[in-house]
């Protein structure tokens, strides 16, 4: 009989603080829902035509989101995946890097699915002044880098 | 069979006094009331665990005598015991106290064996007065037979707690009104291949259903006869296979039957499947059995404490857990 | 952005239960599961397939005690790949340095800040 | 009795462990745990030039800073009666382990005891990450040399 109830309590103990972390979960998501940006935004800033590069960001279905920043010599592209695209995300980078070479082989062409630089491109659009774009650039080409 | 192991005085010595002392998560304790110095920090001051232990047994040795206007220079010979390396807190105590001094281990049953050895002792009359007790210090056993004490490790609902306590006993020839101790019994080692410690009551649960037929068949004795049959910590799982192997062996196992480690705490979930230690059964023989004896309550009680002898060497070795009982039969004349 | 949120929570939610499994199904001690562990993750970046995990579940797979294996293997790997045989061996902690050395000095910090006590 | 037919009874009567409830409560802590980590990494990501790959090395120094402090309170063992492998499992649980060793040991001295035991129960993992990576290397490597795969 004691035994019973003890467990009871028990039950009801742990109940109480499954809820609670539950709780902290559904917060956490609602709390996040509110900062995903989606879109295809592009920021032109050299003479290249960036028709053909927003048909091969448009056209990858594994893609939620892309950023394209020209700037002199550069294009960089940062994207967000779909959840299971993730999985392949090396293989994706290495797939649009390539397209986006044909499409502009005078340029040095940079695709990462990392959040952090599909943030930091981001920034980079609404940045007014250009001379600091070519310095950010340079900066998130090294990050890259460090990477691997 | 012929009776091996079996201890009948006739003198019938007595247990005057008791001292108790326990540490400040003991305040959980059903028995709280009854124990004679709760310390405030569970270290009882000192620098480390093991000092704290030391002084923890001291003070109970000292409780103890006082409670006969005694002073150490009185009492005869100490028996004491504890769990942790070479019982450096029994020997530190012993140390400072200074009565002549011998140290026994039957881990967790040295409660009970240190008061046959003083039954003995003043048996043979060279004892007038002799201390005897166990002891156990939570953060000390934890940290030498399991992990560190704030190392995360889930424990199954079989797994028993170490209680902080000390509990000792003065031993003096037979003086009427107070519990003397009649028979005993000395336990075989068992070992039925168990390996797991944190089920240590199931380790230990052959050897206390071993001792308790030894001793009703040795001495002649049925469950009826007594007020109540206690175990030292055999905690909710063992005791519950403890009255299964008992009660195999015909004996009626429905009532009077108790357990120290699982009545110590109470019903708290928290503490598993109860409490275990050197000093569980010693502060709960000391004080629950005792004072209802003394009450009048209990006439004739068989304590039966039990011992897991395994060292976190034996365990790690991948070594079962080889377990022992001594029993112990007091009665209020 | 979100998603990795979600998939963090489950992965290392899933890889946790792989951990509970050892313990309660293969009664391991949790020495013993965690060894395994740290060999599983260092066998499936051995195979290529724990790189991936992360990219898709983030912290839910760098957390847990596989991505611990992972970065030593990792490592190993990327300096084998520059240095041949040698690369092998001094390449091990490349990668994984940041758990190590944090725990030793948190370790110590905390040996001086704190007393162990025997609470429930 | 032997040790079969108690080793039977022992199963029989000893209370089993929950498992669904463990597992449940593993999965829930150990996801919140990896969760934290997320927005450990997502604030290293944010504020620091760190990427998404680079910030799981100060993300996992925060966590076991976290660990420290966890540990250190006595909150960690509490967690970890609850959570079971959801706790132990993430690399929190090994800050947890070298930690607690090295604040038990502290009363044998900071070079006997500290330093001696810090690493009593993380060690092993050390030990079977680094063998098991060099061998996974080296036969990647060895492979690689005839061919078989690429790196």
């Amino acid at each position: 009989m004691n035994k019973v109830m003890n467990e009871k309590a028990y039950c009801i103990k742990m109940e109480g603080m499954h809820i609670r972390k539950l709780s902290l979960v559904v917060f956490a998501v609602v709390l996040l829902s509110g900062c995903s940006g989606s879109g295809f935004r592009i920021d032109n800033n050299s003479s290249e035509d960036h028709a053909k590069a927003e048909e091969v960001l448009r056209n990858d279905k594994r893609l939620t989101s892309a950023v394209t920043v020209f700037y002199e010599n550069d294009l960089l592209t940062g994207v967000t995946l779909k959840t299971f695209s993730r999985f392949k995300k090396e293989k994706i980078e290495k797939e649009l890097k390539k397209k986006l070479e044909n499409s502009y082989p005078e340029l040095d062409v940079t695709v990462s699915a990392d959040s952090k630089i599909w943030m930091e491109t981001n920034k980079l659009i609404e940045l007014d002044d250009n001379k600091d774009k070519g310095k950010k650039i340079e900066k998130l080409k090294s990050l890259i880098k460090e990477e691997t | 069979m012929v009776a091996r192991g079996l201890l009948t005085f006739k003198t019938t010595p007595s247990i005057v006094a008791t001292g108790v002392t326990a540490g400040p998560l003991e305040k959980k304790s059903q028995f709280v009331d009854k124990f004679d110095k709760i310390y405030e920090d569970e270290r009882c001051e000192a620098k480390t665990n093991e000092h704290g232990h030391a002084k923890m047994m001291e003070d109970a040795c000292m409780i103890a005598l006082s409670k006969v206007d005694s002073v150490p220079s009185d009492a005869d010979f100490m028996l004491i015991g504890d769990l942790i390396n070479q019982m450096t807190p029994s020997n530190f105590a012993a140390a400072t106290v200074g009565i002549p001094y011998i140290g026994l281990f039957s881990a967790c049953a040295t409660s009970v064996s240190s008061l046959l050895m003083a039954a003995l002792l003043t048996e043979t009359g060279m004892s007038k007065c002799a201390i005897a007790g166990a002891s156990s210090q939570h953060n000390a056993v934890e940290r030498q037979f399991r992990y560190p004490n704030e190392y995360g490790a889930q424990k199954p609902e079989t797994a028993q707690w170490t209680v902080t306590a000390a509990g000792v006993a003065a031993v003096t020839p037979y003086k009427k009104g107070f519990p003397s101790i009649e028979c005993g019994t000395i336990g075989c080692v068992i070992d039925l291949g168990m390996t797991d410690p944190l089920n240590m009551g199931a380790a230990m649960a052959p050897a206390a259903a071993d001792t308790l037929t030894r001793h009703l068949t040795g001495h002649n004795k049925d469950v009826k006869d007594y007020d109540v049959i206690m175990t030292g910590d055999l905690g909710k799982t063992g005791f519950e296979l403890y009255k299964k192997l008992a009660g195999n062996q015909g004996i009626d196992v429905t009532k009077n039957f108790r357990d120290a480690g699982k009545e110590f705490y109470g019903a708290d979930p928290s503490f598993l499947s109860g409490a275990s230690g050197a000093g569980c059964s010693a502060a709960i023989f000391l004080t629950e059995v005792i004072d209802k004896m003394r009450a009048g309550d209990y006439k004739r009680v068989l304590l039966i404490a039990t011992g897991a002898l395994l060292s976190p060497l034996s365990f790690q070795q991948g070594d079962t857990i080889p377990c022992i009982a001594h029993a112990i039969e007091l009665t209020m004349k | 952005m979100v998603s990795i949120f979600i998939t963090a929570f489950i992965v290392g939610g899933l890889i946790c239960v792989v951990g509970q499994l050892l313990f309660d199904v293969a009664k391991l001690t949790p020495a013993h599961t965690l060894c395994i562990l740290v060999v599983a993750g260092s066998v499936l970046d051995g195979l290529g397939l724990y790189e991936p995990l992360i990219d898709f579940a983030g912290a839910g797979a760098t957390i847990p005690i596989t991505s611990f294996g992972n970065a030593l293997t990792h490592g190993a790997m990327a300096e084998a790949e520059k240095h041949g045989l040698i690369g092998v061996v001094t390449g091990m902690f490349e990668v994984t340095s940041s758990g190590i050395s944090s725990a030793i000095l948190f370790g110590f910090i905390a040996s001086v800040i704190f007393k162990s006590k025997g609470k429930v | 009795m032997d040790e079969k037919k108690y080793a039977k009874l022992e199963k029989e009567i000893s209370p089993k462990r929950p498992l669904m409830r463990n597992i449940i409560f593993a999965f829930l802590t150990g996801g919140t745990i990896c969760l934290v980590g997320q927005f450990v990494s997502l604030f290293y990501m944010t504020y620091f030039d760190f990427t998404q790959q680079t910030a799981s090395n100060p993300t996992v120094a925060t966590m076991i800073f976290f660990a420290m402090l966890l540990t250190g309170f006595g909150l960690y063992k509490k967690i970890a009666q609850f959570g079971g492998a959801g706790s132990a499992v993430p690399i929190t649980g090994f800050g947890n382990a070298v930690i607690s060793a090295a604040i038990e040991h502290k009363t044998e001295g900071y070079v006997l005891g500290v330093g001696g035991n810090m690493f009593k129960l993380a060690g092993s993992v050390i030990l079977f990450g680094v063998f098991s990576a060099f061998i996974v290397a080296l036969i990647k490597t060895i492979l690689v040399k005839f061919g078989v795969v690429s790196w």
